[in-house]
């Protein structure tokens, strides 16, 4: 076992599945000899050749759609789009194509495609580097979305991902990438898609959250720990479609419940959880179901005082934990 | 007696009246969704009348056992020489459970099936063309032996879609045929109000592939520049863009009533270009086609056509919640 | 005053406002000659010539784009887009550029655009042209989407569009288009953007809704009233953003709430208004938030059995109030 | 003495040695800001090293009074003789309230100003032109005299909003100028591996208007063309194509490294065209440069920078709550 960032856990996922299965390739603006903007397909280029490392033209929809005929065809290709921000020339492609061929066609075709793309703020990377974009695709039936939360969870959902007989959006956090580290076992694994994790068990209140918030929240969770307030988490992974009998447990285990989401809040993700809650834990419920979120902006400015501001952080967890402990 | 030019194409007489068998099945397959679609029996029809000759030419270029192939809405006679049947196409018009394409889930011209390697299509234009370049790239990788064949109308080839697909398979070389079925019309808009360019093979150069516009109205010619584009696929040249000039011998669809946008002028001139008369007096000038022969097609032809309307018709819808399968592959347990 | 159907009251409101600001303009596919595939834009281009009705090439990246570069120029385009469906290539204009131009210029650039499209079943229009795309958008701030249940609305409310200094997504219900009839004023009038209407005033139970469920809900609102079932009728008007407080209010008045959409259910517009009801009104609440949706599949069907399985009817709304009213 | 190019052009002497001057200040603009970054000072900077031949030239052939442009985040130069000035561009690099182009919202290289007619840039490639395009068809209804000028790299020519805005000008004629800054990479991929044609301009014909390539390190060859275009456009000839060739001098931007991807002997070989160079050798030799003259130039330049660098690390960053404005128009109770 090794001691891997989440960004190395990616690349080793990558790795294994394509020396096990040689219909997977790789392919994306600048995966080759560079290795990607962010190095996740660091040394593929060398292992595996230009056949399957392959830099595509600067062409979203492209990318998209070409991996999707490739996918039809049988392989398993992995579309790296460069950042999340820029999956929306090739929104087109994914919701109105790959999300709807096995349908479409009755079963006849199916489209095993996984699309990867670095997402999230934090990083300096103003408007258009920060965005979490997942709220656009997590209404449309036929799509999977995967967000891992740590490293061990980055590897292992990324190989079913790439396994999974059906389109997958896997959206990495990229402030994540170099800031998380833990061990990652070398052998091969993989996570199901579509169920949630509770990463802590507690019983005064739950926080429901994915992706760099869960790291966030464990934080915050074994600070508040030592003045008794003991906080049970759930991180989703797949946040879409939801695994809904996990979101009801951990609502009815403590009747007080925080959504955390780095996206601007009105019609994120955190919409589905606290409505599926309001459907079926109602009575379960002891406070009004909260929701911490980014603004309800465009996107977060460049300016360190703006981004912050926007930006989930533990100060802000913590402070929305302690209110609705109080409650 | 006219030069003969399927021989000279390598083409024998059966081959070619099998050709205009093609065209003609499309055809009447074609007029009597119209038909039925009149008669409140189907609710929509969108037609191949007046595209059968590139269709069906450029169809009878391919390997019907190995190529792949990516069609548009109005490519009847193309996926009818891939395979389907009269009865497959009567099952999609009615929308019916046993039909193959989509189990009467889309629209009729919503062509597909994996066994026949069509894939399958929607209903936003062009989204098909990087699709056949997917399915091209991964023959390169596993080094297979086949092209992929795409087509769509010249209105759509204004789509991102077509460009960004055309230069990725352009860069990689790849062997893919796009054939754009230039009918002049995208629905009411005229072409010069639809591309800058004079010609849509225009736009070959700047994907780095070399461009060809051939009369549509004849399979002959359609068939000679596929055949070379499929040669030269398979040589390691690349892709080729062919643009084949049709007419749009009726509305846009069973929705559209094109008396609004052009003058029963050019409709009755149009009519004129029909690809079947012109290619019945070829085969009939050329000593291949007899009159009885001709007769014994359109019996044999509309016995077919009935037969497979019977069938559709009696056929049974899907249930109601089969519109719950098929989301995610089964037993996932969603 | 005139009667005039839903469609109408849209080519109404375009002609009265092309006759009174010279700076405003329509263009799509087939609007010129044809006057539109739906005809919305009937007899516009006889009446202003072909400089402010423009067909537009096959491709919808650049009718948005175009419009939005008009827009930032000072006019006031109004774009149709054929389909709803056939939106979803023009998504990255939308979202990256339409929304965010007022913010990323720090109020300098301003785009007031209004996009027009059909949406919604029940037409025989199988996959792609039956959709319901709004939630695709409905997280997008500097956004606003606008989606009108009547005549009446249609008129007051694409005005208020395209008088709107922000771009503005406006869906037209497509079979409401000739099925909803009423007197409309011949006078000049707006509806407030931003504001949800009270239907019907009603004590046992608050139906939350947009578009044609409207109808459909009145209808059976007053069917149920005899049988002294007294439900409360909220039209949203505005999807995006919400008007939160006309939402708590009608969830108050109440407690018992049914939210209904034509739209699949996970991730729907209906998400965020039961997580504002769950956040606000929690101890008002006598019932779990009900919501009422198309399946959670990619798209409704062709064929008749399976387009009716998943349209939204009177008869599954007159059944999902009947049990609430009985919880 | 060489053949004194610039006033066959049409160009006074002091009019070259002021490009010269814009193309030297935004150089020293942009060298600053990398000392800026490599001193953790400012966290991004995208360069416009190599290209201001093509910038300063391009921008001099249009009317700054009427003329609408729609930059790209390597414009630098464009924006400088639009108006903009170095104080403006280093409160954009220390992301600062006072940054007219943003209030400190986006990163350096996202242009605009509505009252210098510089549309309000993002970070995905090629959105901007359609919306040049739509500048040019609200001038064409309201009748206006003025062109609208949009640029973008050779790599993002790819993009199907670069297809789609090109012909819809084509087809309605409209004054729009689309220059591509071709520097031979995006980021680390070659045109090679990017482009499947032979050069940009070879997609002008699909769109219906004329294609251009020209020397991009030379000021003058490009202001002959962007005037050329310019005329025509006027004219009602429609729109242009044009293909600036130029040199990245510089990594991508301060993220990138690229001697992962290029060899020290490319990266040396290109230095020799360094259009800086080039341009003051050919000021030098038909006499309208002194060396005493290239000094002040220097030294006033230096100045500008350092002020403005002074100026922009004083200021004010934004308040936090400043990221809730400005999402609709105020005051609308949102
Ligand atoms: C993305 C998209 N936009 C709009 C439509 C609606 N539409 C269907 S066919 C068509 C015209 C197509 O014209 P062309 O490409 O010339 O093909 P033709 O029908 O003439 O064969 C349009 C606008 C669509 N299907 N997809
Ligand atoms: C839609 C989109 N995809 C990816 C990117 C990331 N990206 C920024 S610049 C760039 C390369 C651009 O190359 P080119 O167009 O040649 O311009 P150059 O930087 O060489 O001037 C890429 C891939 C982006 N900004 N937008
Ligand atoms: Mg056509
Ligand atoms: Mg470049």
């Amino acid at each position: 076992m090794a001691i891997l960032t989440y960004i190395q856990a990616i690349t080793k996922a990558i790795q294994e599945e394509m020396e096990q299965d040689e219909k997977v390739f790789i392919f994306g603006q600048d995966v080759g000899k560079k290795g990607g903007v962010f190095r996740a397909t660091d040394g593929l280029y060398e292992q595996f050749g230009k056949n399957r490392v392959i830099d595509a033209p600067l062409a979203e929809s492209a990318i998209a759609g070409v991996g999707i005929g490739a996918a039809m065809y049988g392989m398993r290709p992995i579309a790296e789009i460069q950042f999340a921000d820029f999956i929306l020339p090739a929104v087109n492609q994914i919701i109105s194509e790959a999300a709807k061929i096995r349908y479409r066609s009755n079963n006849d075709w199916q489209c095993p495609i996984t699309i990867r793309a670095p997402f999230g703020g934090g990083v300096n990377g103003a408007l258009y580097h920060s965005q979490s974009v997942e709220a656009i695709f997590a209404n449309q039936p036929g799509l999977k979305i995967v967000i891992p939360s740590s490293p061990y969870d980055a590897k292992g959902l990324l190989k079913a991902a790439i396994r999974d007989p059906d389109p997958v959006l896997f959206f990495e956090h990229k402030r994540a990438y170099r800031l998380l580290k833990e061990e990652v076992p070398d052998e091969d694994y993989t996570i199901p898609i579509g169920k949630a994790e509770v990463k802590r068990e507690g019983s005064d209140l739950t926080v429901i959250t994915y992706g760099l918030c869960v790291h966030f929240a464990m934080e915050v969770a074994e600070k508040l720990a030592v003045e008794n307030i003991d906080v049970h988490i759930l991180d989703l992974r797949t946040i879409y479609p939801l695994d809904k009998k996990a979101i009801i447990d951990a609502a009815k285990k403590t009747g007080k419940i925080l959504l955390i989401t780095e996206d601007n809040k009105e019609g994120s993700v955190m919409s589905e959880v606290a409505a599926i809650i309001a459907e079926h834990c109602l009575f379960d419920l002891d406070a009004p179901i909260q929701r911490l979120a980014g603004p309800d902006v465009p996107a977060m400015p460049y300016a360190p005082t703006m981004e912050k501001y926007f930006m989930i952080n533990p100060d802000k967890i913590e402070a929305a934990i302690r209110d609705l402990a109080e409650f | 007696m006219v030069n003969n030019r399927h021989r000279s194409l390598g083409l024998t007489d059966e081959q070619v009246v099998n050709m205009y068998r093609y065209m003609l099945l499309a055809r009447k397959i074609d007029e009597r969704m119209w038909l039925l679609n009149r008669a409140g029996k189907i609710p929509f029809v969108v037609s191949c009348q007046g595209h059968e000759a590139a269709q069906v030419g450029a169809a009878f270029a391919l390997n019907r056992d190995v190529d792949y192939i990516a069609p548009y809405y109005r490519d009847l006679g193309v996926v009818l020489v891939f395979g389907m049947t009269a009865k497959d196409i009567m099952l999609s018009g009615f929308a019916k459970a046993e039909d193959p394409n989509s189990g009467g889930r889309q629209m009729p011209g919503h062509f597909g099936s994996k066994e026949k390697r069509i894939l399958t299509g929607s209903s936003p234009v062009a989204t098909q063309v990087p699709h056949a370049v997917g399915v091209a790239l991964a023959g390169q990788i596993e080094q297979k032996e086949f092209v992929s064949f795409v087509t769509l109308g010249e209105g759509s080839t204004n789509q991102g879609d077509f460009h960004e697909g055309l230069n990725f398979a352009g860069v990689h070389k790849l062997p893919v045929i796009t054939m754009v079925e230039n009918n002049g019309y995208a629905i009411s808009v005229p072409s010069d109000q639809q591309l800058a360019c004079e010609r849509v093979s225009d736009r070959a150069q700047g994907y780095g592939m070399p461009g060809y516009t051939v009369d549509g109205t004849d399979p002959l010619a359609v068939y000679e520049v596929v055949k070379k584009a499929r040669e030269d696929a398979l040589a390691g040249k690349g892709p080729s863009l062919i643009e084949a000039m049709t007419y749009r011998l009726t509305a846009h669809s069973s929705d559209d009533d094109d008396r609004v946008y052009r003058s029963q002028a050019i409709i009755d001139e149009e009519k004129q270009k029909d690809p079947l008369i012109l290619f019945a007096k070829y085969l009939r000038d050329s000593g291949v086609l007899t009159s009885e022969h001709e007769a014994m097609l359109e019996k044999e032809i509309d016995g077919i056509v009935d037969e497979a309307t019977d069938y559709a018709e009696q056929a049974a819808f899907a249930q109601p919640e089969d519109a719950l399968k098929y989301v995610y592959e089964e037993q996932m347990g969603w």
